[in-house]
């Protein structure tokens, strides 16, 4: 077999099959992040790939190249490498976008994984992301080593001498300032027009307490048991759908602030009107009935925060299983204690 | 508001509607529209603002790092040259050019480099004695293609040329600042300025003005100073300041 | 006396080889080709022991017409030359260019070539799940429907089998093929095989059935399935004699070559190229011209029925050549036409193109079925 | 009447060797049940980067599970250690065709906060930039769209057209799609008259191409047999799962953003919203394509009462201008019409730190999703492409 392998790889035949490799780089249809949208445009009617024999295909089997657009997630590395095992040899990966050569803009995200770990790569392609010229010139580039086997960067700089010297002996401080005691208020009063006040003071005959947080936005701090039923009452008087769910870690007050976004799109009058209901819970028992029940729509975003944060929405039946993350992800990354890598400002 | 019909499709409103479909579709087949531009051959010319690769002049640079501070996605990081000068990490860089936008003095500027395929890693970490120059690139192309516009018509002018691809540096008008000690009685001490300052333009000494009490005496050196103001943001007392000079 | 005998024997056997080279010499030479414009050649190539008998046989009529032209080597050509057309003008259409670097001072014609030889040296992956005798098998097997039409195709007096039912024959061999493509699914042990096979196998029932009608309103038209007969009654084009019919084949051709907007049982978007998706290297290769080679019979026969077969220019220097090759080029020039579908149309789903098939595509084969009976009185 | 066969059931193995965040004895029930799984994406030639588990009956979908984040890049965590300016060319990234809307968001947010005025040139150009990207935007879902249909020319026309809206972006702001054009307090750069003229003439040339799209796709009988009475949801539904933007506008809610609370230069301009009745794929279609044409009638009379103003510009002071935005202490909620909906950046700040404290930025792709898993129930298995690409899901939108 190895012989054989031998024999296609430098044999008689060799110069027709780089030939045939080389006009026919068919990119598999594996789109992994938003680089797509230029890929897309590559081989689209503005630049169009097919003419130089790269033809957009369906599935792995029946192409031989991989490009790898931006980011590739703890799910999509999986994906990613049994794609690569599937593909028939000679097979070849081009990454583009800085994602996937080194997180770009998400270089310290967790959950990110360097594609160039998961399979071989012949080609980076930076940008964020890149222009379709650019992934031409990863292809072209990937056509000629096939051809004269010599890999090369398209690129060359050119070394001036700026000298040598030491750098200075304290590092200047990072531009970020964040409080060590934050004090956190999501219903601080701010000043509004009419119209909100009023809706505001209508909401509180309810029998809720209102803040006016500005115009058209009103916030509502309930208790944690109260919780279902001012939102049975907020939906008998017209609020029909949460537009958030959003969970605030504030660990040095030892609370998560738990918030539903209101909104209705049935009652004209309400339409613009975004009602905070929030609560606050113990962070060592972070427990609350779910509102998924009276809101369907606030379904997938609790879920998604219970993979953020672990709390446990009663009633809901995805709890207790990963949503939106990787099984291997971190715990409860948006936690305040999970903390991510910091940047450095010098080489 | 618009209402959207609903759709209701007979036999004569559906066969019409297939004729016109088949009859665009020979139309282009016999005189095609085409706007392809067939970039290995021919480039595309993109406008001066556009964000590509960056060009570095070091002669103009006073190692503020404000590129680095503000970049998002952290690849721009200070390396020692004859003073800190910026690197770039292509494998990180997004191509905001916040950096450009940021810096002081114009150093940074664009250029219309973009279609570039790196072999490694480790090549895409570009020092700033490689970005003085323009990097050469491969270029295959003998046309260069302006998009135009006319009368509602789109169109790709062709033309017989290579498209230069660096872009005259911006002229930043930044007046030029010092820094000057505006609370002297508040200083510490800590000689965190000094030891920031790239240009080593600030001195500070230590004085004794009675028994056990010390004061210190913070010294601008006027014609090192750059006006970089790592040193008011280093200090911990916001003590000094940045001022314009005439 | 024992090397007498070896040497007797030897000189039977001589006889006999000798014999048998006169004899096939004598058969091939009794219907051979008239080229008048390579005449001079061939009559010196003949002079030549065995490469005489070569020649002969290139040009022993049957042999012509199955191997050389209509049949193995133009379905060559003509693979070669539709898929880069296809893509070429759907190219046009869609204001792009298409292949064309691979070669740029003919366009790019050689793109199809490029991505054969591709195909042929890489890797043909058997996955563990599939059938692996079937799974090779099926591919290679699937030629045989293909094949067997090509021997009742006739162009002019360059047959393979010449006989009265030729084009029922043709007909019966081509519905043999989805046989193979379903069997291909089932052998490839995959969701999406699976699914594709399915509907491999409603769309035959979709469009088979109109198809054959079709084909018979024609056989009414003409009096005979002889393809002889269909070829000189059409003083004036099939199309016109029975317009229905023409019609119901064009659509029959689009729906059983998996062409858009009836590209069902492939759905690239929706199952993965169905029965094909584990295929790959030369396999892939070979199941995804299947498809190709069927369109082309499909068209041959389109072509005898409807747009007067062979009949076209005459020119006497090709002579017997002439035939074969006007057949050839109406045909590649029906598809090439045809091909255009592809980039007007969407995908209909499964159960509208069924839907289509049994009510208004059935209603209409048959009327044209009762027009056909209509005209063949008349003609 | 109907026969029990008792075969012994085995689900199949491989199901378990995937990351498929539903539990096994879910597996076991559907193959008990008669049913399939189908595992639909996100290597698949019609799935975008996520997996649909489709649990179909014969070729009838029972359910469909999604399992997002497989382009999860945890916007809001890295928001959380970044300083406010930086963080905008990082809420552009997770949809990129649609970056001006989402950096307007995010900016309005700030300026929110900040109660900073913004001068009236800027908020043209804003309103001028966001409505070129809707256009895109809305395109770049055609063509998907028309892939997923099998209409390869379906998909090239819009990205050819979408060319020009790149070529229109480059020459304002410098990129072909991820610009951080829009900065609080206005925009980084003065436009000149010569790309407004370039602009305004880029209209008139998308119409004109939009024509030859609309004869071959938008009006084609074929697409309109795939779309028409497919994954219909009624605006009882529509708004119960609490579906945005255009989607739910096919659903017959006369809800956007732009008219119930008009932000930058919308309460200006004269135009309309595209509102349908039938809730189906083709009405969502159609909702977006006459979009386009009124995001085109709003980016001419930007264009044409375009105030004439000098722009600050932040060459050189961008830093100092910037770096140290510090928020008051407080929630602040912006909502925005993005191309695809409803887009939600709610931003809680601690009042000392210059990185926010929390950001919360909620999506239209992630806020319909669940609109778009129940319009799937009791379809066809081959209109989940139909469906999928009528709802321009966008999984890096939805999953941040």
């Amino acid at each position: 077999m190895e012989e054989n392998i031998k024999f296609l790889r430098s044999g008689i035949l060799a110069p027709i099959k780089k030939w045939g490799t080389h006009w026919s780089l068919w990119p598999v249809h594996l789109v992994t992040a938003c680089c797509g949208a230029e890929l897309a445009h590559a081989f689209a009617s503005g630049y169009d790939g097919e003419r130089i024999g790269a033809l957009n295909y369906g599935i792995a089997r029946q192409t031989n190249l991989i490009i790898v657009e931006g980011a590739i997630t703890r799910k999509m590395a999986r994906v990613l490498r049994i794609t690569w095992e599937q593909m028939p040899d000679p097979k070849f990966v081009i990454i583009m976008g800085t994602c996937g050569l080194n997180g770009g803009v998400f270089w310290n995200s967790y959950h990110l994984v360097k594609p160039f770990e998961v399979v071989p790569v012949n080609y980076f392609i930076p940008g964020c992301p890149s222009t379709p010229e650019a992934l031409l010139r990863g292809i072209r580039q990937l056509q000629n080593e096939i051809r004269t086997g010599e890999p090369r960067s398209s690129i060359e700089f050119e070394k001036v001498d700026l000298g040598k010297g030491k750098m200075m002996p304290v590092t200047p401080k990072s531009p970020k300032k964040i409080s060590l005691a934050p004090s956190i208020v999501v219903n601080v009063p701010r000043k509004a027009d009419e119209e909100t006040k009023k809706l505001a003071d209508e909401i509180s005959k309810l029998g809720l307490a209102t803040t006016v947080t500005g115009k058209n936005r009103i916030a509502l701090r309930v208790e944690k048991d109260e919780l279902v039923d001012a939102a049975k009452k907020l939906q008998n008087f017209g609020f029909d759908h949460v537009k958030n769910v959003n969970v605030i870690d504030v660990p040095n007050e030892d609370k998560f602030i738990v918030e539903y976004h209101l909104g209705s799109y049935s009652k004209r009058e309400l339409m613009p009107v975004v009602l905070n209901l929030f609560t606050e819970l113990p962070r060592s028992e972070p427990k609350l009935k779910s509102l998924a029940k009276i809101f369907p729509s606030a379904d997938y975003m609790e879920r998604e925060m219970h993979d953020f944060f672990g709390v446990v929405f009663e009633g809901n039946e995805w709890m207790g299983r990963k949503f939106l993350l990787a099984p291997d992800t971190p715990e409860y990354p948006l936690k305040k204690d999970f903390k991510l890598e910091e940047e450095k400002y010098l080489r | 508001m618009i209402r959207v019909e609903k759709v209701e499709l007979n036999l004569v409103e559906s066969l019409k509607r297939h004729v016109e479909a088949l009859g665009e579709a020979f139309k282009q087949a016999i005189k095609p529209d085409r706007v392809t531009i067939e970039y290995p051959r021919e480039r595309r010319r993109y406008p001066l603002s556009f964000r590509g690769f960056i060009i570095f002049n070091s002669e103009k640079c006073v190692s503020c790092f404000r590129c680095a501070q503000i970049c998002p996605a952290n690849a721009i990081q200070m390396e020692a040259h004859s003073k800190p000068y910026p690197s770039i990490d292509y494998t990180k860089c997004i191509f905001c050019h916040f950096c450009i936008e940021s810096c002081p003095t114009g150093s940074l500027n664009s250029s219309k480099i973009h279609d570039v395929a790196f072999r490694k890693m480790e090549e895409m970490v570009v020092s700033a004695n490689m970005m003085v120059k323009l990097p050469r690139i491969l270029k295959e192309e003998k046309f260069t293609v302006d998009v135009i516009v006319k009368d509602k018509y789109w169109k790709l002018l062709r033309k017989k040329e290579m498209d230069d691809l660096s872009i005259p540096p911006i002229k930043v008008e930044v007046p030029k600042k010092i820094v000057t000690c505006a609370e002297p009685e508040s200083c510490l001490g800590c000689r965190l300025c000094a030891n920031v300052c790239p240009r080593e333009a600030i001195t500070v000494k230590e004085i004794e003005v009675a028994k056990r009490v010390v004061s210190y005496v913070l010294k601008v050196l006027t014609e090192k100073c750059v006006g970089c103001g790592l040193c008011v943001r280093q200090c911990p007392m916001n003590v000094l300041k940045l001022e314009v000079v005439k | 006396m024992e090397a007498l005998v070896i040497s007797h024997q030897k000189q039977i056997g001589d006889k006999m080889l000798e014999g048998l080279i006169s004899g096939l010499f004598k058969i091939f030479t009794s219907n051979m080709m008239n080229i008048p414009l390579i005449e001079p050649l061939v009559d010196y190539l003949m002079q030549i022991p065995l490469v005489n008998l070569l020649v002969a046989l290139i040009l022993w009529r049957p042999f012509f017409a199955v191997i050389i032209l209509p049949g193995l080597v133009g379905l060559l050509i003509y693979l070669l030359w539709i898929v880069y057309w296809e893509r070429k003008l759907t190219a046009r259409v869609q204001w792009r260019v298409g292949p064309i670097e691979v070669a740029r001072p003919i366009r790019g014609a050689i793109q199809a070539l490029a991505d054969g030889i591709r195909y042929f040296f890489q890797e043909a992956i058997i996955h563990r799940e599939a059938h692996k005798i079937y799974y090779i098998q099926l591919p290679i097997l699937a030629f045989i429907p293909i094949l067997l039409p090509l021997l009742f195709i006739p162009a002019g007096n360059v047959v393979g089998i010449k006989t009265p039912y030729g084009i029922q024959l043709i007909v019966a061999f081509i519905a043999l093929i989805p046989l193979f493509i379903v069997a291909m699914g089932w052998a490839s042990h995959s969701r999406f095989a699976y699914i594709g096979s399915l509907r491999e196998a409603f769309m035959y029932f979709a469009y088979e059935i109109p198809f054959i009608i079709a084909v018979v309103a024609m056989i009414y038209v003409y009096g005979s399935g002889d393809p002889y007969v269909a070829v000189e009654k059409q003083n004036i084009p099939g199309a016109v004699l029975n317009p229905l019919a023409f019609i119901v084949y064009i659509i029959a051709m689009i729906m059983a070559t998996s062409r858009l907007p009836f590209e069902i049982p492939e759905a690239d978007q929706e199952i993965a190229f169905g029965p094909f998706v584990e295929y790959s290297g030369i396999l892939f290769g070979l199941v995804m011209t299947l498809l190709y080679e069927k369109l082309y019979l499909m068209a041959l026969l389109f072509v005898i029925l409807f747009l007067g077969g062979w009949e076209g220019f005459y020119v006497g220097i090709l002579g017997d050549f002439c035939a074969p090759l006007v057949l050839f080029i109406k045909t590649v020039v029906v598809i090439s036409v045809l091909v255009i579908v592809r980039s007007v149309y969407a995908r209909y789903r499964l159960d509208q193109a069924i839907r289509l098939g049994w009510t208004s595509y059935l209603t209409l084969s048959i009327a044209a079925l009762i027009l056909g009976m209509f005209v063949g009185v008349l003609v | 009447m109907e026969y029990e066969i008792k075969v012994p059931v085995q689900p199949p193995t491989e199901l378990q060797s995937l990351f498929i965040p539903i539990p096994p004895e879910y597996v076991e029930e559907v193959y008990r049940s008669e049913d399939f799984l189908v595992l639909v994406g996100p290597q698949h030639p019609g799935s975008g980067h996520m997996r649909l588990i489709v649990r179909v009956h014969g070729d009838i979908i029972r359910e469909v599970i999604p399992d997002p984040g497989y382009v999860h890049r945890c916007v809001e965590k890295i928001a959380e250690n970044r300083l406010y300016i930086q963080n905008i060319p990082l809420v552009e990234r997770p949809s990129i065709m649609d970056a001006l809307n989402f950096n307007l968001g995010y900016v309005r947010a700030i300026e929110d906060a900040l109660e900073v005025e913004v001068p009236k040139r800027a908020k043209y150009i804003r309103t001028m930039l966001a409505e070129i990207c809707r256009i895109g935007t809305h395109l770049y879902d055609a063509a998907i769209l028309a892939v997923f249909l099998g209409h390869t020319t379906g998909f090239m026309y819009p990205f050819g057209i979408r060319e020009l809206i790149c070529e229109v972006l480059v020459r304002i702001t410098g990129a072909r799609f991820t610009s951080s054009f829009i900065i609080p307090g206005g925009v980084r750069r003065d436009v000149d008259e010569q790309t407004l003229k370039f602009v305004y003439e880029t209209t008139f040339a998308i119409e004109k191409r939009l024509k030859s799209f609309e004869r071959i796709f938008i009006k084609n009988p074929t697409v309109i047999a795939r779309l028409k009475d497919v994954g219909v949801l009624t605006k009882e539904e529509a708004i119960k799962f609490g579906v945005v933007g255009p989607f739910l506008r096919a659903s017959g809610v006369e809800y956007d953003v732009r008219k119930v609370e008009p932000y930058e230069a919308y309460g200006e301009l004269d135009w309309d919203i595209p509102v349908a009745d039938a809730g189906d794929s083709y009405s969502r279609f159609l909702v977006r394509v006459n979009e386009i044409s009124q995001s085109l009638k709003i980016v001419r009379q930007c264009i044409k009462n375009m105030p004439e103003e000098k722009l600050k510009d932040f060459r050189g002071t961008f830093f100092d201008e910037f770096a140290d935005i510090v928020l008051p202490q407080g929630e602040f909620t912006t909502l925005t019409e993005a191309s695809r909906g409803t887009l939600i950046y709610s931003i809680v700040s601690d009042g000392e730190s210059n990185v926010p404290y929390r950001m919360r930025m909620i999506t239209p792709g992630w806020l319909y999703l669940r609109g778009f898993m129940e319009s799937l129930k009791g379809e066809r298995l081959a209109d989940l492409q139909a469906i999928y690409g009528s709802f321009g899901y966008f999984p890096p939108e939805a999953d941040r």
